[in-house]
């Protein structure tokens, strides 16, 4: 592998693509989820791979990585063919990935997750701890991320981890990396940090496939791109001369919109109604926020930003009545809601997408039907009784009116790609027609189309007089805001109408905004006590009950 | 901490060597009479023993409780085996602290045993066999409830009543049903085993004290509880002697019990411990208290007498079963 | 996954969607069925080795028999669906009783001394009660100070049957409340009693899985505790009820049990947690929570005692018993794993 | 958590990284260490209840007693650890001797009729060959069939335990070979062999879970399989490897018993599943898998002895005895879970 570093070699080789797959097919049951699908990726390049949610990427990268073992198809590596099905170390000589599911492994340490399977050369050679920590801490210092390698990998954020599993991936010293969705999990700050290092081994001649549904970050990054849809391959072009709208119908195979800005904009009512539909008064959860008030009117959606640490997602929780704060309180239409009791939220008319849908949003081996009619069991029946009948026409409904795609309402939702288990998550959300609508990252990993369908679909619900709360760091989630209110460390920093620049919010996000806060340390900046904190306060109701 | 009080207590009993005593299982009607009786003995005969131990039919904790008997200072071991075969190391190590060893009911198949006190299972088998041949007039079916496959105790009975089965009366058919000591498992092989032979007119269960009710219950629901002497009567034999039987041969419900001596079981338990610990001695032969010792490969055994209880002599007052304290 | 489809999802689906595969659909309404293979396999071997099998008496026999451990089952399925266990219902169906009577039977005559507390007529309540208790408890330091379920209703398990030792000191309760005796005695419309009260149970139970809002909230929380949550279901209570319900249901297979067999014995239902899981998990119960249905563990039930009745008909040599009953625990488990077409676990 | 944090770690990592709170970094050092207070109680009411209890003889005793058990608790920690569990084994420990001795012993002369088929040198070799295929079996059904391996292997339970009583008629066989009477009898530096193995056979696991890749790739494994897979760990084969050495353990644990206690009874180690998850999870080790050590389980198992030990010492009246056991259970299982910190579940 080493010497394909060298120039020669590389003339060589420059030809021979670095792994070719042709006539790919894959089914699930039903579904086929990668049809007589073709990649081929040259040595050194920057390949993106795109497509909307249940496109076929992440099957086309399991394929890739001999996770999954396709139907038909043939595969090579450098002009050689793929190591045989289950040989993982010829794999991981060839390939290394970040997958779209997390692959760390919350009991171990920091350390241990980088290294895992590598910890000593032989398996029956001792372990040399202090050496592994130190490789690990200098690793992780490659991506400012300020972790103790004897860290569990359970009491980090969200980010740190995505983070470790980019350092792990990355690390493999492999000439071929895939990158499934990495951005996804990462705030602005973060996703810069993952640039300069990516950007670094390009110079290093190291090729990649990228897949994400932010184009932006595509144009950014690389050199060409292809996009699948229906599990189909679609074409393979040069990046520069595809414009934006062009790839987004390649992606959808309609001729796209106005972009969602342009969209949201014109959509959006100049009559916001004057009585709020949600009032915070001086909320405070120790260590992570404190004297918190916030008004959400009829009519109108709010975003609430913050980096990572800023207590933003917490405050949503809290309202959603995941935490009982220890001041404050918090009313919906006037009438004041308990707190930290979720079903008194619920009752109250506060509807709920949570963070995290694998962890807190679905019941993976239930139905559609099941999982979008959770909050709404009380509706489906007489006396408490839940009727098939219903649920399922209801069930039909929540399908339609925010288009997911399923065989069918019976289907588990395990079997759904991310974007449209999201769409369940809100459909569950919705389905309470609640008064407020509170989403935390609402467009994690959902593709360009259901972002747009979605935010869209906040809007409708607010115009029919009631409001959302959209708790996001995402720009493209909080420019269909009537009003962005920023977070830094636990205080609300400062708030902007519509209009904005994403300098602006950015650097409001980043603390730098003009109230007063003196320092600006990293979002994943580990150091700062208060914010250790936060980290381990916040993870209990979020976490707790998921073993 | 009863340990102190008991050993302080010891001292005040003059000087008397102290027994460890340990109760196979605490779950059994038969073990816990047996355990009355052993209280009642201690007291009234002011005997120094330590802390009375039950290793719930666990070989292992057996071996624990004997080992801090050791180390507490036993002078002689009272226990009940339920395991024969793997007491035998423990045996040793016990004889060569000279500690002398009286096993109740059941009879190790090596080691050193300086008495074992029982009454012989296999006359169990044999005289139930004999009881039912009688009855039957030596033809018909009956069904057998064995013990659990594992039990020394169980194998003889079940052995001997076949055996005596197969010489005395070829035309009575046996129908061996496996319980492991379970009376809802008794009862519901026995209600499969009526369906399939409604005529089934003898049953012989090899312990009262789990079998007797579920099987009473079950003749009962299916109208099959006739009283001895009237037609369609099924003949009945238990094994154990505890008053419920009794009650049920006042009743006519079953036909005869073997009574197992609990009550002899403990008093003798403690007069060859106490013997054995004052270096006393014993010859094979026949006793004062109407039984034989005999001898073993290794040591003696006072084979104590099981009579057959029947309507005729239910109300004898000797049978341990007509006076346990309960 | 089918057995859990909403009922009639999976059937009307067919036509309303084409894109539906036939195959997965089938699994979909066989995976509670996977059983009856095998219960079809062990009939007709039943009905070749004794033409005793057949008859009514018999099969009314492996009915009646069943209904004690249906019944622990029924509550362990429970349990297992809102992602629990509880080994102390083996013990439970012991000491409930044994409590009771202890509290309703008179202080002297008889060989059981009571405490006569109580009127006799409430034996069969308290009881219940004593079994609720039991489930409170166990959800208390289950739900409330997290400790590992698994572990504390083992020791639960061994603390009761210990107590009801202590309580009875060992003896089985002769001298038993008329109210328990009924229920074993009597028979309905030429079966017992017992069993219909199980098929009523069964079927009331099922019906609240499949078609009660806080039944369907077993299966979300067992499938995804967190998610249940946040969809503002209150796991905990739920939980807890569930669990205090198992324990009374074992409480009540108790009073079955006495007065099937009339008596109260100290090691009534001793070991038989065993069973419990086997019937259980052969039945489809998933014992990662969130999956299974009753019909599931009933035809569980249902197997295991057929296969002792196929056993003592055909006469099987006592030596070999138990070995063949381990056997053809796992044999059925192969087949319906087979038949469901689903990886376990 | 330290269970399966680096050793060593907990001590450096102090300096080495302020940004881990100070708090769980306190708990990963007590994790498993979490059953001291525990151990130490027992300790005291020991010696205060009886003299004799701080005897070398008592606590040597208490040791031998405890290796059978420890060796089986070795085997099921290694087996939770990787995130399975294996039922079968206290039967393993008795049938394991059994079929050996078939094989060796002569079929005439002496109580028990052996086939006499391999020369007597071989029993132990054979009995451990004969835990292996077990072990090798339940990992075919489980991870081949993809069975659920609760239940698989509670059928292996049953069906091994009757194939014992088959093989030996139920009865206990007292002639055994030498080779397994020295194991039982020897003692080196003045205490009992088996003591001194196990302790070896504890101290090479535990160094080969903390130090071996291999080892490390067991906790990975059941920490999440699908992340252990992607990261090239080959999770079959290593599940499959635990689960045989799991069973040969059981059958050595076999080997010292027959020694110990000079003949192998028919119920050899029946019942003792429940003691062996006890001590596991009360020593730490999680049901879930990729949670604990092999110390905090050699805990447990002590735990379990001394309870024995010291309730005997104290002449605990037989009818509470093992009512005070279970309760036991569960106040150990409390204060390792507050010692710990940490909920379990
Ligand atoms: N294990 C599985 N079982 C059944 N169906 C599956 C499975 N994995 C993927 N699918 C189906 O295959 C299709 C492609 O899924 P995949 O995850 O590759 O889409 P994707 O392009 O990665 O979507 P996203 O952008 O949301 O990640 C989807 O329809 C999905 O439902
Ligand atoms: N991790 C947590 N942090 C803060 N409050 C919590 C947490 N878990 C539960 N609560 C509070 O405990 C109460 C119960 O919430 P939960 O969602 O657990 O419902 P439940 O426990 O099933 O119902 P119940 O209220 O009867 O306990 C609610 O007021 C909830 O806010
Ligand atoms: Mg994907
Ligand atoms: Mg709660």
């Amino acid at each position: 592998m080493a010497d394909t570093a060298q120039a020669p070699a590389a003339q060589a080789v420059a030809t021979v693509p670095v792994v070719e797959a042709a006539g790919i097919t894959k089914r699930f049951g039903a579904t086929v989820a990668l049809r007589d699908a073709k990649i081929a990726i040259d040595p050194g390049e920057s390949h993106a791979l795109v497509g909307r949610n249940g496109a076929g990427k992440s099957t086309l990268v399991s394929v890739l990585t001999g996770i999954q073992q396709p139907d038909t198809g043939t595969l090579s590596f450098s002009g050689k063919p793929a190591p045989a099905f289950g040989d993982t170390d010829a794999w991981r000589s060839r390939v290394a990935c970040v997958y779209q599911r997390s692959t760390v492994i919350g009991g171990l340490t920091v350390a241990e997750n980088l290294f895992l399977n590598r910890q000593s050369e032989g398996g029956f050679r001792p372990i040399r701890w202090k050496a592994l920590r130190a490789r690990a801490e200098a690793l992780l210092a490659e991506y400012g991320v300020d972790v103790s390698p004897t860290a569990r990998i359970a009491d980090l954020t969200v980010e740190q981890r995505q983070f470790v599993e980019i350092a792990r991936a990355l690390s493999f010293g492999a000439r071929f990396i895939i990158l499934d969705e990495p951005t996804a999990k990462l705030d602005a700050r973060g996703i810069e940090r993952l640039f300069t290092k990516l950007r670094g081994l390009q110079e290093q001649g190291v090729a990649f496939l990228f897949i994400s549904h932010h184009l932006q970050e595509v144009y950014e990054l690389c050199t060409r791109v292809t996009v699948y849809r229906d599990a189909r391959h679609i074409l393979t072009a040069p990046v520069e001369g595809l414009g934006h709208d062009a790839l987004v119908e390649a992606m959808t195979g309609e001729s796209s919109a106005a972009d969602p800005v342009a969209a949201a904009a014109a959509s959006r009512p100049r009559t916001v109604g004057s009585q709020p539909v949600l009032e915070v008064r001086g909320l405070t959860l120790p260590g992570v926020y404190t004297d918190l008030s916030l008004t959400v009117q009829a009519g109108e959606v709010v975003g609430l930003a913050g980096a990572t640490a800023s207590g933003n997602v917490q405050l949503g929780e809290t309202v959603a009545g995941l935490h009982r704060p220890r001041a404050g309180q918090l009313a919906v239409r006037g009438r004041t809601v308990r707190l930290g009791d979720i079903p008194a939220a619920l009752a109250a008319g506060i509807g709920f997408v949570p963070e995290d849908r694998h962890l807190q949003g679905l019941v993976p081996e239930r139905s559609v039907a099941e999982n979008a009619t959770l909050t709404v069991t009380d509706q489906l029946g007489p006396f408490g009784t839940v009727l098939p009948s219903r649920t399922r026409d209801f069930a039909r409904r929540m399908i339609e009116d925010l288009d997911i795609k399923t065989p069918d309402a019976a289907t588990p939702v395990s079997a759904l790609s991310g974007g449209n288990q999201q769409k369940v998550v809100v459909a569950r959300a919705l389905a309470t027609e609640p008064e407020l609508v509170v989403a935390i990252r609402p467009t994690n990993g959902v593709d360009i189309k259901s972002k747009e369908f979605l935010l869209g679909r906040f809007r409708r619900h607010a115009e029919q007089g009631r409001a959302a709360l959209i708790v996001s760091d995402e720009l493209d989630d909080l420019r269909t805001c009537d009003r962005v209110v920023t977070m830094f460390h636990g205080r609300i920093a400062a708030e902007y109408p519509a209009g904005w620049t994403d300098e602006q919010l950015v650097a409001a996000m980043e603390g730098i905004a003009g109230t007063g806060h003196p320092t600006q340390p990293r979002p994943t900046d580990l150091t700062d006590t208060t914010e250790t904190e936060h980290e381990r306060d916040t993870k209990g109701p979020r976490h707790g009950g998921h073993h | 901490n009863r340990g102190s009080t008991t050993a302080s207590g010891s001292s005040a009993v003059a000087g008397k060597p102290a027994i460890g005593i340990d109760l196979p299982r605490a779950d059994s009607d038969f073990w816990n009479s047996y355990a009355q009786y052993l209280r009642g003995d201690i007291s009234s005969q002011g005997l120094n023993t330590l802390p009375i131990s039950s290793s719930q039919n666990d070989i292992t904790k057996l071996v624990a409780n004997v080992q801090v008997f050791e180390n507490t200072g036993a002078k002689a071991i009272v226990m009940a085996p339920q395991d024969t075969g793997a007491i035998a190391s423990t045996l040793d190590q016990l004889a060569a602290k000279h500690i002398p060893v009286v096993s109740v009911d059941t009879r190790p198949d090596k080691g050193k045993v300086y008495m074992v006190v029982r009454a012989d299972n296999r006359a169990y088998g044999t005289k139930a066999c004999q009881f039912l041949g009688q009855q039957l007039h030596g033809k018909g079916k009956v069904a057998e409830f064995e013990g659990d496959l594992t039990s020394v105790n169980g194998r003889d009975r079940s052995e001997a009543f076949a055996d005596c089965m197969k010489q005395n009366f070829p035309n009575i058919q046996v129908f061996p049903l496996t319980t492991n000591w379970d009376g809802a498992v008794a009862s519901s092989k026995l209600q499969t085993l009526l369906a399939q032979n409604p005529d089934l007119n003898g049953i012989y269960m090899q312990a009262g004290g789990v079998f007797l009710q579920p099987t009473l219950a079950l003749l009962q629901q299916k109208g099959l509880l006739k009283p001895a002497g009237t037609p369609g009567h099924i003949t009945i034999i238990s094994n154990d002697g505890i008053p419920q039987e009794f009650d049920a041969i006042r009743k006519g419900e079953i036909d005869a019990t073997v009574s197992q001596p609990a009550d002899l079981y403990a008093k003798y338990a403690l007069f060859y411990a106490e013997a054995a610990a004052e270096g006393k001695t014993f010859q094979p032969g026949p006793t004062d208290h109407g039984s034989t010792i005999i001898q073993l490969p290794n040591g003696l055994e006072d084979q104590l007498p099981a009579p057959l209880v029947t309507k005729a002599n239910v109300d004898d007052k000797s049978l341990w079963g007509n006076s346990v304290s309960n | 996954m089918a057995a859990i489809t909403e009922p009639g999802l999976a059937s009307e689906a067919a036509p309303a969607a084409a894109s539906v595969p036939r195959r997965s659909l089938n699994l979909a309404r066989y995976r509670d069925l996977s059983l009856v293979p095998v219960l079809l396999v062990l009939a007709l071997i039943g009905f070749i080795v004794s033409p005793a099998f057949l008859t009514s008496a018999n099969l009314l026999g492996v009915a009646q028999q069943s209904t004690e451990l249906s019944l622990l089952v029924l509550g362990e399925a429970l349990i297992l669906v809102v992602g629990k266990m509880d080994l102390s219902l083996e013990s439970t169906i012991g000491v409930a009783p044994v409590i009771a009577m202890w509290l309703v039977l008179p202080s002297h005559g008889g060989r059981f001394q009571g405490l006569g507390a109580l009127p006799t007529w409430t034996a069969i309540p308290v009881c219940l009660l004593v079994g609720a208790l039991i489930g409170a408890v166990n959800g208390f330091l289950i739900l409330k100070l997290r400790l590992n379920g698994f572990i504390v209703t083992l020791g639960a398990l061994t603390m009761l049957r210990g107590l009801q030792v202590a309580i009875s000191q060992g003896q089985s309760i002769v001298e038993v409340p008329n109210s328990f005796l009924y229920l074993g005695e009597t028979s309905w419309l030429g079966a017992p009693a017992a069993v219909w009260i199980c098929l009523v149970l069964f079927a009331v139970g099922g019906a609240a899985l499949a078609w009660l809002r806080h039944g369907r909230a077993l299966y979300a929380i067992g499938g995804n505790a967190e998610a249940a949550r946040t969809a503002g279901i209150r796991v905990d209570r739920i939980t807890w009820t569930v669990l205090i319900i198992g324990s009374v249901l074992a409480a009540f297979a108790g009073v079955l049990y006495t007065g099937h067999y009339g008596s109260v014995s100290a090691d009534q239902g001793s070991g038989w947690i065993f069973q419990v899981f086997a019937a259980t998990v052969i039945g489809g119960v998933s014992l990662n929570g969130g999956k299974g249905t009753l019909f599931g563990a009933l035809t569980g039930v249902l197997t295991l005692q057929l296969v002792v009745n196929v056993m003592t008909l055909a006469g099987v040599p006592p030596l070999w018993n138990q070995f063949l009953n381990g056997l053809i625990i796992i044999v059925a488990l192969i087949i319906s794993r087979y038949a469901s077409g689903e990886k376990q676990e």
